[in-house]
C-alpha cells in the first residue's frame, strides 16, 4: 500500500510539472496547448542526442531544457500568437503543432525507443518496505525544485506579478501598459522549461520516443481541468490527487485502464461543474 | 449554388486523380523468367527491430538463389521480392499491402512476420499461400487459416527449456511472471510458462501485467518482486521487455531474469543504453537456435556472412527469412507453376527441406519440410556473458510430445 | 496639457467617434458629457490607443504621442482608469498597485507605493488582502491609485461613480479633487451630474460621436447643452460655448 | 413548394447524386492502395457528415467522432461473430453507438468550448483504451478480423449509396428548424438560450445523430477492410476528422467530402517518408486555420461570388 502511494506521488510530481506548464499558458493566453507533448518529446531527444554525442549528463540535460524552451517559444511566436483573438481556432492550431513536433522527432530519430542514461540510473534507496529508485527520486527533486522556482518567480518578481495580472484580466493589464505579447512569450518560455524538466525527469525511467508524452499529456489535461484552467496551485494539488488515484486504480483495479481512472474523475467533475472546478472568470495564476 | 456543384466536382475529380496517380502496379512484369513474390515486414514502428533484419536476410537469400536460378516446367527462372512495410500495424497497413499484392499485383506467395489473424478475412476473399517467418505465438497462428505456413517451431517448443534449465542449473523453485497485456506473443508465453512451471514443479508466486505502450511498469514490477521469487520471467518481444528489464533492475532486482525475446547484443545496447552490460547480467533467453550459436555448419556460415555484410548481429529470424526464396522456388518447381496460388499452396505441403537453406530444420516424418503447415528447428537457452558483452548458448534441446528431449548443456557457456 | 485633434474611431462600417477635438489642462478636472452610447468611452479608449484610430493627433505637453502604443503612452504620462474599475481580484491590493508601475525600477516602485500609502492610509492597512474582497468604493479608490502608480500627468477616468453608494461617490470625488490639486490633469467621463458639477471646471459635450458644446460647467448647464445632450438632442452648435 | 426552393434543392442534390455514382465507380475500379484510399474517403465522408452537424453547424469542436466510427466497426464485428444476421448486427451496432453518443452528449453537452474539446478528446482516449485492452472482445492492440456479413458487391453499393443519402439528409436537415437552432447555438449560445432555444437538447440530438453517422460508416468500413484495429480509431484519427471538417469548410454540405479527400490524400498518398506527410498536414492545417478560417469551400465560394459579381457588372 505504501509503495502504491509512493508511486502515486512520483506520478503526481510528473503530472504537476507538465500540468503547470499547460495551465500557465492557458491562464495567460487561453490556449489548450496540446503541442506541449511535442515540446517534451523534442526536449528528450535533444538530451539524448547531446548525451550520445558525448556530453556529460548535466550538460545534456541543460541542452534538453533549453531545447524545450526554444521549441515552446517558437510555437507561440510562429502559430499561437496569430490566433489569440480567435479562441475557437486554437485547439486546431494546437493539434496541428503537435503533429508537426512529434513527426519531426519521428523523422529525425525514427520510431524505435532510445534509452536515456543518467548517472543515478542504478542508485536505489530503501525505506522500510518502500523502494525508491534513483531516477524517481530525481524526478521528485526536479519537480519540487522547478515548481518552487516558479512559485518564487510568480509571487516575488515584477514579471510574475504581471503574468498573474494578465491571466486575471488581459485587457486591464494592457491598459496599464503591461506588454501583453511579452507575457505570452514568457508563459511559453516557462512552460517549455518545465516541459524540458519533465522530459529529463521521466525519460530515464522509460524510453525516448515520439509518443512518450501522449499519456502524460492526457493526464495533465485532466489535472488542469480538475485544478481549474489557469490555476497553478490547483494544478499542483490536482496532479497529486490524480497521481495517487491512477496509482491506486492501476494497482487494485486494472493497470490497463490506468489513464481511464483520470477520465472517470474528469467526467464526475464536469457533470457537477460544467466549466471545471473553478470558473474561468476567477482563474488565477498563483 | 453553382459553387457547390463546382466543389463537388473538384472533390470527386481529386479522388479520381489521386487514385490514378498511385494506381495499380504493372503486375508480374514483362520478363517471363522473372518471378515476383511479396513480403510484408515490420520495417518501422514498435517491431522495427524485426523487419530490417528480415529484409537483409531475404536480400541475401534472393541473390544466392538467383546465382543459379530455379527451374519451373522446364524453364529457368529468377526471383524478385516486392517488399511492403506494415508499420508494425498489420490490421491497418499490412492488410492494405496484402490487398495490393494479391489483387492488384497478383503475386502468388507472400511472406510476413506478424498479424496472421488480421489477414484471414482478406485470405477468404482472395486465397494465397502466406509463409510466416517469425510468429511463434501460442496458440499457433496455423490454426487461423489453412493458407498459412510457419517456418519455425511454436513457443511451446522452447518455453519449457527456460524452466527446465533454471531449475536444474540455478536451483529456481519459484518464479514471478510479468506480461505485456494485449500483446498476443507475450500472453501466449505466460500461458506456456504457467503450464511448464507446473510440469517442472516450479511455483508461480506472482503474475502481473502492464498495458502495452505504457511508460511506467512500477506496479507490475512491485507485485512481482514483492512475492520474493527465485527468478522473474518477462513475457513479450525484445522491444517491449527491455524497458521493463531496465525498470526491474532500477527497482533493485538482482536475481535471474528469464524471457523468450531473442534479444541480441546490438539491441540490448541500443535500447538499454550505456548500462546495458550491467542490466543484462544474469539474463537467460529461451528461444529457437540462433545462427551464431548453431552447431549446424551451413547456419554458422550464414551467420558469419550476414555479420560481415550488414555489420549487425544476426537474429534467429534472419535464417528463416534467408530461406524464404528457396522455399518459394522449391514449391514452384514442385507445382510446375509460378503464378497459380492454389497449385503452389498444394506444393508447399509436399516439398522436402530445400537445398541451399540454412535454418537447420529438424526433419519431419516423410522427410517433408512442413508437417501440418509447420516446420521446426532446435531450441536453446542462451545466457548473457558480461565479460564478452554478448550471449552464448547454455543448453540446446528439442521438445517432443510435451517433454524436453535431447538436452545438451554447454560446459562453460561464457568460456 | 493634453490636446486631442480630429480624433475619429471606426468599427468596420460604423463610425463611433468623428473628428473629436478637445483639450484638458493640468490642475483641473475636465469632463466629457453625453448620453449613453454617444461615444464618451470610445473617445477615452481612442486617446489611449485601445481602439483603432482612423484619424487624429494626440499631443501631451507639447510631445506628439499619436503613434505610441498603450505602453509608451503610459510611460509618457497618460494613465487610464477603466470602466468598472477592472482590478485583478485574485491579486493583493499591493500587487494591483505594483502592476500599475510595471516596467519601473524597484526603487521607483517602492517610492510611488509610499506616496499612495501616505495619501490613502486605509490602503496601506489592507495592502495584503485580495482586491476582490474590497467594497465597490474601495475598489474604485484602489483603481485610481493604481493609475497613479505610473506617475501620470493626465489620468483618463471612465465612469468612476457607477454602481457606488452616494457616500462612496463623495469619497471618490474627494480623491479626484486631491489629484487635480496636486497638478495632474484629469479627464473624466461621467454620468453622475452631481459629481460633474462638484469636480469639473470645464467640460465637453458629445452627441452621436461628435463634440457639440464646450465651456465651463456652469455655462453648459445654464445653456441647456447638458440636458439636450443627455436627452439625445444635439441642437447647440459646437463652437457656441468657447 | 416554391420554385426557388425546388431549384435550390435540385442544385444541391444533383451533385450529391453525381458524387454517389462516381464513388461507386471508383470503389469498383480501384484495388490495393488506391482502393483503400477510396474506401477511406467514402467512409470518412459518411462519418464526417454526422460530425458536420456538431462541429460544422453548431461550432462545437468534437473530438469523439473516431470513437463513434470505431464503435460501429467493433460492435458490428463482435455481433457478427455471435452469429447475428448482418443487417441486424449493423442495426444494433449503430443503435449501441448512438446510445454511447447519448451518454457523451449528456455528460459534455453542458460544457462549453474548450472543455467540450478536452472532454470529447478524453472520451476517444478511453474508447481507444477499451479497444486496445478488452482483448477478449476486441482482439487487443493488433485488432480483430471481421466476419464478412455482406458480399463485397453489396458493401460497395452500401458505401456509395450511404455517401449520397447521408449528404442529402444533411442538406435537408440543415434547412429545418433543427438546423436553424444549431446555427443559433453557433452564433450566440447564451442569446439563443435566452430566446427559448433548448440549446442543451439541440446539442444532444446533434451528438447522437453524429454518432449514428459515424457508427454506420464504421460498420461499412469494417465490412470492406475485413479487420479492425485500435490504431484506426485513435485520438489522432479523431483529430484528423476534426481537421477535415475545418479544411473543407465547417457547416458546408460538401465539407466532409473535400476535407476527407484532402486530409487522406495528404496522409496516405504523399509519401515523403515517415513522418513528413504528417508534418505537412499539420502545417497545412495551421495555415488554413490562419488564412482561410472558412475552409477551402469558403475560399472557393468567395472566389466564385467575386467572379459572378464581376461578370454581372461587366
Amino acid at each position: 500500500m505504501s509503495q502504491v502511494l509512493v508511486n502515486g506521488l512520483f506520478l503526481g510530481c510528473l503530472f504537476a510539472v507538465v500540468a503547470v506548464g499547460l495551465t500557465l499558458v492557458y491562464g495567460v493566453m487561453e490556449v489548450p496547448n496540446f503541442a506541449h507533448a511535442g515540446v517534451i518529446v523534442l526536449a528528450a531527444y535533444a538530451t539524448w542526442a547531446a548525451g550520445d554525442a558525448g556530453a556529460p549528463f548535466a550538460l545534456a540535460a541543460l541542452a534538453g531544457i533549453a531545447c524545450g524552451a526554444v521549441v515552446s517559444v517558437l510555437t507561440e511566436v510562429l502559430a499561437y500568437r496569430w490566433v489569440v483573438d480567435k479562441p475557437a481556432a486554437s485547439p486546431a492550431v494546437a493539434l496541428g503543432l503537435l503533429l508537426i513536433l512529434q513527426n519531426t522527432a519521428l523523422r529525425g530519430y525514427g520510431g524505435a525507443g532510445r534509452s536515456l542514461d543518467t548517472p543515478y540510473d542504478t542508485v536505489l534507496f530503501r525505506i522500510g518496505p518502500v523502494t525508491l529508485p534513483g531516477v524517481k527520486v530525481a524526478l521528485v527533486l526536479l519537480a519540487v525544485l522547478s515548481l518552487a522556482a516558479l512559485h518564487l518567480l510568480l509571487s516575488r518578481t515584477s514579471l510574475g506579478r504581471a503574468m498573474r495580472a494578465v491571466a486575471q484580466d488581459r485587457e486591464a493589464a494592457a491598459m496599464l501598459g503591461v506588454p501583453i505579447r511579452r507575457q505570452y512569450t514568457l508563459a511559453f518560455l516557462i512552460a517549455g522549461l518545465l516541459g524540458g524538466v519533465a522530459a529529463i525527469a521521466y525519460a530515464p525511467t522509460f524510453q525516448v520516443s515520439p509518443y512518450m508524452a501522449d499519456d502524460v499529456l492526457l493526464s495533465a489535461f485532466v489535472v488542469v481541468v480538475l485544478g481549474g484552467l489557469g490555476s497553478v496551485r490547483g494544478a499542483v494539488t490536482g496532479a497529486l490527487v490524480l497521481g495517487v488515484a491512477e496509482s491506486l486504480g492501476s494497482a487494485y483495479v486494472s493497470s490497463a485502464y490506468q489513464s481511464a481512472f483520470g477520465f472517470l474523475l474528469l467526467v464526475l467533475v464536469l457533470v457537477r461543474w460544467p466549466s471545471g472546478l473553478r470558473s474561468t472568470d476567477a482563474r488565477r495564476v498563483a | 449554388m453553382r459553387s457547390r456543384t463546382a466543389a463537388a466536382l473538384l472533390a470527386a475529380g481529386s479522388i479520381a486523380l489521386s487514385t490514378t496517380a498511385c494506381g495499380p502496379g504493372s503486375g508480374p512484369g514483362g520478363d517471363d523468367t522473372k518471378v515476383k513474390v511479396g513480403a510484408i515486414l515490420s520495417m518501422s514502428g514498435v517491431y522495427s527491430t524485426l523487419g530490417p533484419a528480415e529484409k537483409n536476410a531475404m536480400t541475401m537469400g534472393v541473390e544466392e538463389l538467383n546465382r543459379t536460378g530455379f527451374t519451373v516446367a522446364g524453364r529457368k527462372h529468377t526471383l524478385e521480392i516486392g517488399y511492403a512495410d506494415d508499420k508494425s500495424d498489420p490490421a491497418t497497413t499490412g492488410v492494405v499491402a496484402l490487398r495490393d499484392m494479391t489483387q492488384s499485383q497478383k503475386l502468388p506467395v507472400i511472406a510476413y512476420g506478424l498479424g496472421s489473424a488480421t489477414y484471414v478475412p482478406q485470405l477468404r476473399r482472395k486465397p494465397v499461400p502466406m509463409i510466416n517467418i517469425l510468429d511463434s505465438s501460442y496458440p499457433s497462428v496455423l490454426a487461423q487459416d489453412p493458407h498459412l505456413y510457419l517456418t519455425r517451431g511454436g513457443s511451446d517448443t522452447y518455453v519449457p527449456g527456460c524452466l527446465s534449465y533454471t531449475k536444474q542449473k540455478l536451483g529456481t523453485k519459484s518464479i514471478a511472471v510479468i506480461t505485456a497485456k494485449g500483446e498476443p506473443y507475450g500472453e501466449g508465453l505466460t500461458q506456456l510458462v504457467q503450464k511448464s512451471a507446473q510440469a517442472e514443479g516450479v511455483k508461480v508466486v506472482a503474475t502481473s501485467d502492464y498495458p502495452l505502450g505504457s511508460t511506467d511498469y512500477g506496479n507490475a514490477i512491485n507485485t512481482a518482486v514483492a512475492a520474493k521469487p527465485d527468478a522473474v520471467y518477462l513475457s513479450s518481444v525484445t522491444g517491449v521487455i527491455l524497458p521493463v528489464l531496465k525498470q526491474l533492475r532500477q527497482s533493485g532486482w538482482t536475481g535471474p531474469v528469464l524471457h523468450s525475446s531473442g534479444v541480441n547484443p546490438d539491441q540490448a545496447r541500443a535500447i538499454l543504453g550505456n548500462q546495458f552490460n550491467t542490466l543484462m547480467k544474469d539474463n537467460y533467453d529461451c528461444a529457437g537456435t540462433l545462427p551464431t550459436t548453431s552447431a549446424h555448419p551451413a547456419t554458422a556460415a550464414f551467420a558469419k556472412a550476414y555479420q560481415e555484410r550488414w555489420h549487425e548481429y544476426p537474429q534467429d529470424l534472419t535464417m528463416w527469412a534467408y530461406d524464404y526464396p528457396f522455399i518459394v522456388a522449391a514449391a514452384m518447381t514442385e507445382a510446375g507453376s509460378t503464378t497459380d496460388p492454389v497449385k503452389i499452396d498444394r506444393a508447399l505441403g509436399a516439398i522436402s527441406i530445400p537445398k541451399g537453406t540454412v535454418s537447420g530444420w529438424l526433419p519431419n516424418p516423410g522427410d517433408l519440410l512442413f508437417t501440418d503447415h509447420g516446420a521446426r528447428t532446435t531450441s536453446e537457452v542462451t545466457t548473457w556473458c558480461p565479460a564478452t558483452q554478448t550471449i552464448a548458448s547454455a543448453m540446446t534441446f528439442d521438445h517432443r510430445d510435451g517433454a524436453i528431449v535431447d538436452q545438451v548443456f554447454a560446459k562453460d557457456a561464457c568460456g | 496639457m493634453l490636446t486631442v485633434e480630429d480624433l475619429t474611431v471606426a468599427f468596420g462600417p460604423t463610425t463611433a467617434v468623428r473628428g473629436v477635438t478637445l483639450h484638458a489642462a493640468p490642475g483641473t478636472v475636465t469632463g466629457i458629457l453625453g448620453a449613453n452610447g454617444a461615444g464618451k468611452s470610445t473617445t477615452l479608449l481612442g486617446i489611449h490607443g485601445r481602439v483603432p484610430r482612423s484619424s487624429g493627433r494626440i499631443v501631451l505637453d507639447g510631445q506628439d504621442v499619436t503613434g505610441h502604443d498603450t505602453r509608451a503612452l503610459v510611460r509618457a504620462g497618460l494613465a487610464l482608469c477603466p470602466e468598472n474599475r477592472r482590478l485583478f481580484p485574485g491579486l493583493t491590493i499591493e500587487d494591483n498597485l505594483l502592476v500599475g508601475a510595471h516596467g519601473q525600477g524597484r526603487k521607483v516602485r517602492r517610492q510611488r507605493l509610499r506616496g499612495i500609502y501616505d495619501r490613502f492610509g486605509w490602503v496601506h492597512a489592507r495592502r495584503a488582502e485580495p482586491a476582490g474582497r474590497l467594497s465597490g468604493g474601495q475598489q474604485q479608490t484602489v483603481a485610481i491609485a493604481r493609475a497613479l502608480m505610473s506617475d501620470p500627468r493626465l489620468v483618463l477616468l471612465d465612469e468612476p461613480s457607477s454602481g457606488l453608494s452616494p457616500v462612496a461617490v463623495d469619497e471618490v470625488g474627494e480623491a479626484l479633487r486631491d489629484i487635480a490639486r496636486a497638478g495632474t490633469a484629469v479627464l473624466l467621463v461621467e454620468q453622475n451630474v452631481r459629481l460633474v458639477r462638484q469636480l469639473c471646471s470645464t467640460a465637453w459635450v458629445i452627441a452621436h460621436g461628435e463634440i457639440t458644446a464646450h465651456g465651463t460647467v456652469a455655462e453648459l448647464f445654464a445653456a441647456g447643452a447638458v440636458s439636450d445632450a443627455y436627452l439625445g438632442k444635439a441642437t447647440v452648435p459646437p463652437d457656441s460655448g468657447s | 413548394m416554391p420554385a426557388s426552393s425546388t431549384a435550390r434543392h435540385a442544385a444541391a442534390l444533383g451533385p450529391v447524386a453525381a458524387v454517389s455514382v462516381l464513388a461507386h465507380v471508383l470503389l469498383i475500379g480501384f484495388q490495393g492502395e488506391a482502393g483503400q484510399l477510396t474506401l477511406l474517403a467514402v467512409s470518412w465522408t459518411i462519418a464526417l457528415t454526422g460530425l458536420n452537424f456538431v462541429q460544422g453547424i453548431a461550432g462545437y469542436p468534437s473530438l469523439a467522432q473516431a470513437s463513434f466510427f470505431g464503435g460501429g466497426a467493433y460492435l458490428s464485428a463482435i455481433l457478427l461473430d455471435h452469429g447475428l444476421p448482418a443487417a441486424l448486427a449493423a442495426a444494433l451496432a449503430v443503435g449501441g453507438t448512438m446510445l454511447a453518443g447519448l451518454v457523451v452528449g449528456l455528460v459534455f453537452s453542458r460544457t462549453r468550448g474548450q472543455y467540450f474539446a478536452i472532454g470529447t478528446m478524453f472520451f476517444t482516449a478511453v474508447t481507444t483504451l477499451v479497444f486496445t485492452n478488452a482483448a477478449d472482445w476486441t482482439g487487443g492492440p493488433d485488432g480483430r478480423p471481421v466476419g464478412l456479413g455482406f458480399p463485397l458487391d453489396t458493401t460497395l453499393l452500401l458505401l456509395a449509396g450511404s455517401l449520397g443519402l447521408g449528404l442529402a439528409a444533411f442538406h435537408l436537415l440543415a434547412g429545418t428548424r433543427f438546423g436553424a437552432r444549431l446555427r443559433a447555438v453557433r452564433e450566440d449560445e447564451d442569446l439563443a438560450q435566452h430566446l427559448g432555444v433548448p440549446t442543451a437538447r439541440v446539442k444532444l440530438v446533434a451528438i447522437v445523430v453524429s454518432a449514428g453517422f459515424g457508427a454506420w460508416a464504421g460498420v461499412l468500413f469494417a465490412q470492406y477492410n475485413g479487420v479492425v484495429a485500435p490504431s484506426q480509431f485513435t485520438f489522432v484519427q479523431s483529430f484528423l476528422m476534426f481537421v477535415a471538417i475545418g479544411i473543407g469548410g465547417a457547416g458546408r454540405l460538401f465539407a466532409p467530402l473535400v476535407g476527407s479527400v484532402l486530409v487522406l490524400g495528404l496522409t496516405q498518398l504523399v509519401n515523403f517518408g515517415p513522418g513528413v506527410s504528417q508534418i505537412v498536414l499539420g502545417a497545412v492545417f495551421i495555415a488554413v486555420t490562419l488564412v482561410a478560417p472558412h475552409g477551402v469551400l469558403g475560399v472557393l465560394g468567395a472566389l466564385w461570388d467575386r467572379i459572378r459579381t464581376k461578370a454581372v457588372t461587366a
